[in-house]
């Protein structure tokens, strides 16, 4: 079965299967246990045009079926990027997303202007769920109109495809959606982390260095099928979605909410070769389904589609 | 069982067997993330790794439990061990407490430098949870032991027999392990000399460098920096680290 | 160890554990399991004037840690409770908080006023997760001027200790709290269920009937922990803490994010005597956590408490 | 192993085992849920109850790999069981699939009503997956079985047999369990005559009545209304439900 996928600007994946920002680091860090060329692509951790520090340690925890995590945004800034891990990229056989972050609207517009620049790359992905450090800290992304101001000067300086990564932690994801949309992205993905806390007990404090992280992990699946489908809804452009993907049927489960392509984090901390093994399960799984290619999956579940037939009828189960 | 509630566990895997001693395993349980544990043994002829682990949450629990014969599943050997000593200087092991396996494996590998008798100071907090004693003393090393509770050897901690070898072995090398609190210590004990070694602990997303959830502040080429301990170590020298 | 409770209006729970609304109905259906004097109160499932149907089945559906519920609030309403209901609850040896809900503002009002004609009830829990049906079905709770409303509308109706139940699915959750305290609230309680929504793959749809349901269970904790940590912080009345609560330490760590007390849903339908386990735990778990009394745990983790010292100096771990 | 998949379990526990047949266990096993299953046998005078169940999930695995000593948490017997028919006339017990179980439970402590054999129609998909036919004709009932694929006995649904016994049997009482979609059909076929008693499914939570999880659309006193499948049922006369 074809798993390709075609995606906006002429973004074609090997299949559907992407390596989540910020969970598969630059690379190389897990070449010798995954072969990159069987991915769909890669995202890479978030990139600010100046180095980020990240928090203080503890930066990580964990919580029933979810991860904690206050990394912080932590990167040596996009001019290291492009020097030092972008010539192991370019010769990686699979697609190169470039996951950006900024404090500000213009270190957005720098990180992608820079990045514009070079070759390897093939596609943007804007990280909208960082503090807006001008508009007193509220991310980006949990406002419509910032969110678009982002996209629009990403916009002006790049041709590459743009996705939009959208936060679940504001009112009503769907509408920075369709704000990022009509300021010009080609895709979404969703979901980020779900801001959460942990108490570490015996200290008597908050568990991790940065007092709140992002939760992530199959904890926050329901969270984020919800807001793919609703996005799916929303948008005309594709959908990325993510967001507790562990297992093939997980991203059964985000294909038919409406996801294009799906991304996989935190799982791949406890099984790296969990992606790999979902590439090689899902075109046997579709068909089991009665599906006859992954583009019949997509959104299957979306309101309107083929929601009364069951896959298979059963008089008696 | 070397402490109560401690558990040695002995994994069949010739690429394990191979580690440098001071590097670790990141071992598969239930829940979200491996577990990092060091090696306590490693036999390169039969190919077998040892890892010992004290038992204080679900993932040691569950790895206490497995039975002779289970398969585990186990990324490593990862991170980068301890440098073996400059064998013409004499060194000394300081270990406290789950730091202390990862000096065994040292101590099994290492040749002590002509003349001398390898050192190693052991540190726990009571006699009970004292591990491996006998082993170093077999492999004829020098054994000083400190409990907080003088429930035996000395009472204090592993910084009173250390500045005493340190004040007699000028030019000695210090490979050290365990609790943040002691490592802090023997860096300050250790004042200027090079050739000091601490093997840190921080907890762990990937283990493999990629996700820098395992910083600990570090000295960077512009400043202060934070470094991944499953990566850039766990072992670090000295000055490489900052202490708070 | 004394483990009693006092809240504002003289409300007084004999330990701070309470049956959260709707997973303990009104008492009856679990008196055969559970004894009900061993509580610190329970919480009934939410009363609206008139009967509510509620949503199509299914109406749960397991998650990985979690479960997604799409009752949609069915009830028989104010009147039936009050003759039906109270006389059992008024013979029960513990606190009795009427959860209320409506679709418009004076829906609310109307169910606060018939409440406090009747004996027996202790006080109103105001869940304003209820979408407003007035204004375009926005949930009261996603708006802190509209949140506000409904408390000042039930306050004007009844001097019973009235807390106000915030939903987690809004950008700002400590914004309503404050709202409504502002409005006259004497207790916040935190959090309300997470949208999100499960697929249902064998069928190609989504799994509940109301589509979309509400997480619980501890999937849901850290979310909780967060809101009821920065809510602590945001008003100067107590907190009512939930959301995943499964274990006695579970419990520790809300009271230490700042919660006076605590309710316990989901974990109810798989061990319905936890509660009770909890209530008996609790005495000896705070004693070895190195504290005197349940008010010295209360908010130990907040900010500019003791944070930096540890339970227990273990200089060799 | 009565048919691919399926697994009796017994239990000793003198209070599940003088549960009525159509009530239910509500079983612990893994994840947030019970799972509710209907007792299968029930044998008062020795304690023992007993559950039959198809594994098609996690739970249900979990449940079918619990060794024999194993300890269960049980809450039942819960809900409404079948009412026992009117022994002065001729009774039909219809079953489908995983529905089958709780019909042999009330087989069992059920008397024919004078000169009659008591019916027993089940339902399969196929040969493999038909349960306990031999169990019914061992307590002398008459068994017509139907297959969906012809694997054995009639090629097509229950619905055939019980339009012929029902013709045949102008006051028969009778007592379904299985599939919705089964279940409609044989309230469908029955129609306006008494004594139609049908055991449902539905998702539940708590399985006492609390949490209105299990609901399925049922007549109330003011029209329809949801009913609860784990309190007011699962079995419900067929004048209580309102089938799409
Ligand atoms: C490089 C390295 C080497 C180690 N070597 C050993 C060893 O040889 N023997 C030994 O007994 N222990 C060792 N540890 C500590 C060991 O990793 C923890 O005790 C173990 O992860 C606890 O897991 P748990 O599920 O039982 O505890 P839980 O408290 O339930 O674990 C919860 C989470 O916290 C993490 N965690 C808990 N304690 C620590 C810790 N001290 N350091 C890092 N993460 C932690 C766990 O990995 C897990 O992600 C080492 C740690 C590191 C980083
Ligand atoms: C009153 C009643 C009596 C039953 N009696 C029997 C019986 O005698 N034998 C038998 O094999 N099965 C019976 N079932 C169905 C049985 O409950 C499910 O097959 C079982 O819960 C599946 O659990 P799982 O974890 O293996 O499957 P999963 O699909 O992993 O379960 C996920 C969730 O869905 C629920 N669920 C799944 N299927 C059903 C279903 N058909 N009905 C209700 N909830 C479901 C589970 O309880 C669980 O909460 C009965 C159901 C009800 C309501
Ligand atoms: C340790 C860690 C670091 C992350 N860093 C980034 C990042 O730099 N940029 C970003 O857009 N998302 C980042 N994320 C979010 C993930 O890309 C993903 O959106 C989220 O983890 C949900 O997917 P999952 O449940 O499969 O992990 C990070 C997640 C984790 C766990
Ligand atoms: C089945 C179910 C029904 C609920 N009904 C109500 C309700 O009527 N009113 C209300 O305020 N909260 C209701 N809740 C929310 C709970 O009271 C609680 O806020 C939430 O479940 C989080 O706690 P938990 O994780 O301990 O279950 C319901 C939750 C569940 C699972
Ligand atoms: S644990 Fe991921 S970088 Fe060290
Ligand atoms: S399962 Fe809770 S009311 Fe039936």
């Amino acid at each position: 079965m074809n798993l390709a996928v075609s995606l906006p600007r002429g973004l074609k994946l090997k299949n559907p299967i992407i390596a989540a920002s910020g969970t598969f680091g630059f690379g190389p860090e897990y070449a010798s246990l995954v072969d990159m060329s069987v991915l769909g692509g890669i995202s890479v951790k978030g990139l600010s045009p100046d180095p980020w520090p990240g928090n203080p340690p503890p930066r990580v925890w964990e919580t029933p079926m979810g991860l904690l995590n206050s990394i912080g945004l932590q990167n040596h800034g996009v001019e290291v990027f492009c020097q030092q891990d972008l010539p192991f990229l370019r010769n990686a056989d699979t697609r190169i997303i470039a996951n950006i972050i900024g404090h500000t609207v213009d270190e957005y517009r720098r990180v992608a202007a820079r990045l514009s620049r070079e070759s390897g790359i093939d596609a943007l992905e804007v990280n909208i769920s960082c503090p807006n450090i001008k508009e007193g800290g509220m991310s980006f992304g949990q406002d419509p109109d910032q969110a678009a101001q982002v996209m629009s000067a990403v916009r002006a300086e790049t041709d590459l495809p743009v996705m939009v990564k959208i936060s679940p932690n504001t009112t009503y994801p769907a509408m920075i959606a369709k704000a990022v949309e009509d300021a010009g992205a080609d895709m979404i993905s969703a979901i980020n982390t779900v801001v959460g806390m942990a108490i570490d007990v015996r200290h008597r404090r908050p568990a991790l260095g940065g007092i709140t992280g992002g939760l992530s992990g199959p904890a926050i699946k329901p969270i984020a099928l919800r807001i793919v489908y609703e996005v799916a809804q929303a948008v005309e452009i594709p959908v990325v979605g993510m967001g507790g993907i562990s297992s093939t049927m997980d991203v059964v489960e985000f294909l038919m909410a409406g996801a294009a392509a799906v991304m996989v984090g935190t799982i791949t901390f406890q099984y790296p070769r969990r992606m790999q093994e979902i590439v090689a399960e899902l075109p046997e799984v579709i068909s089991e389904l009665g599906f006859d290619g992954l583009s019949d999956v997509v959104g299957s579940a979306l309101p309107g589609r083929s929601h009364a037939a069951p896959v298979m009828v059963e008089d008696y189960e | 069982m070397p402490a109560p509630d401690h558990v040695e566990l002995w994994v069949h895997s010739p690429p394990l067997a191979k580690a440098t001693p001071g590097q670790f395993a990141h071992v598969a349980t239930q829940g979200m993330l491996r577990r990092p544990i060091s090696f306590s043994r490693l036999d390169v002829d039969t190919g077998h790794a040892a890892i010992l682990f004290q038992v204080v949450g679900v993932g040691t629990r569950w790895l206490a439990s497995q039975q002779e014969g289970a398969v585990l599943d186990i990324l490593g050997p990862l991170g980068r061990g301890f440098p073996a000593p400059d064998d013409r200087r004499p060194w000394c092991l300081v270990g406290g407490g789950v730091g202390i396996p990862p000096l065994l494996a040292a101590a099994s590998q290492w040749t002590p430098a002509a003349q001398t008798t390898p050192a190693t100071i052991l540190g726990a907090r009571t006699a009970s949870l004292l591990l491996l004693e006998e082993n170093f003393r077999q492999l004829g090393h020098e054994v000083w032991v400190t409990t907080d509770d003088g429930s035996r050897g000395e009472k204090g901690t592993v910084i009173g027999p250390l500045a005493r070898w340190l004040a007699k072995n000028p030019l000695g090398q210090v490979y050290a392990c365990g609790p943040t609190a002691m490592l802090s210590a023997v860096a300050a004990t250790s004042g200027q000399r090079g050739d000091v070694w601490l093997a840190l602990e921080q907890r762990m997303g990937c283990g493999v460098g990629a996700c820098l959830a395992c910083v600990v502040l570090g000295n960077g080429a512009n400043g202060p920096s934070y470094r991944r301990v499953c990566a850039d170590g766990p072992v670090f020298s000295r000055e490489e680290l900052i202490f708070p």
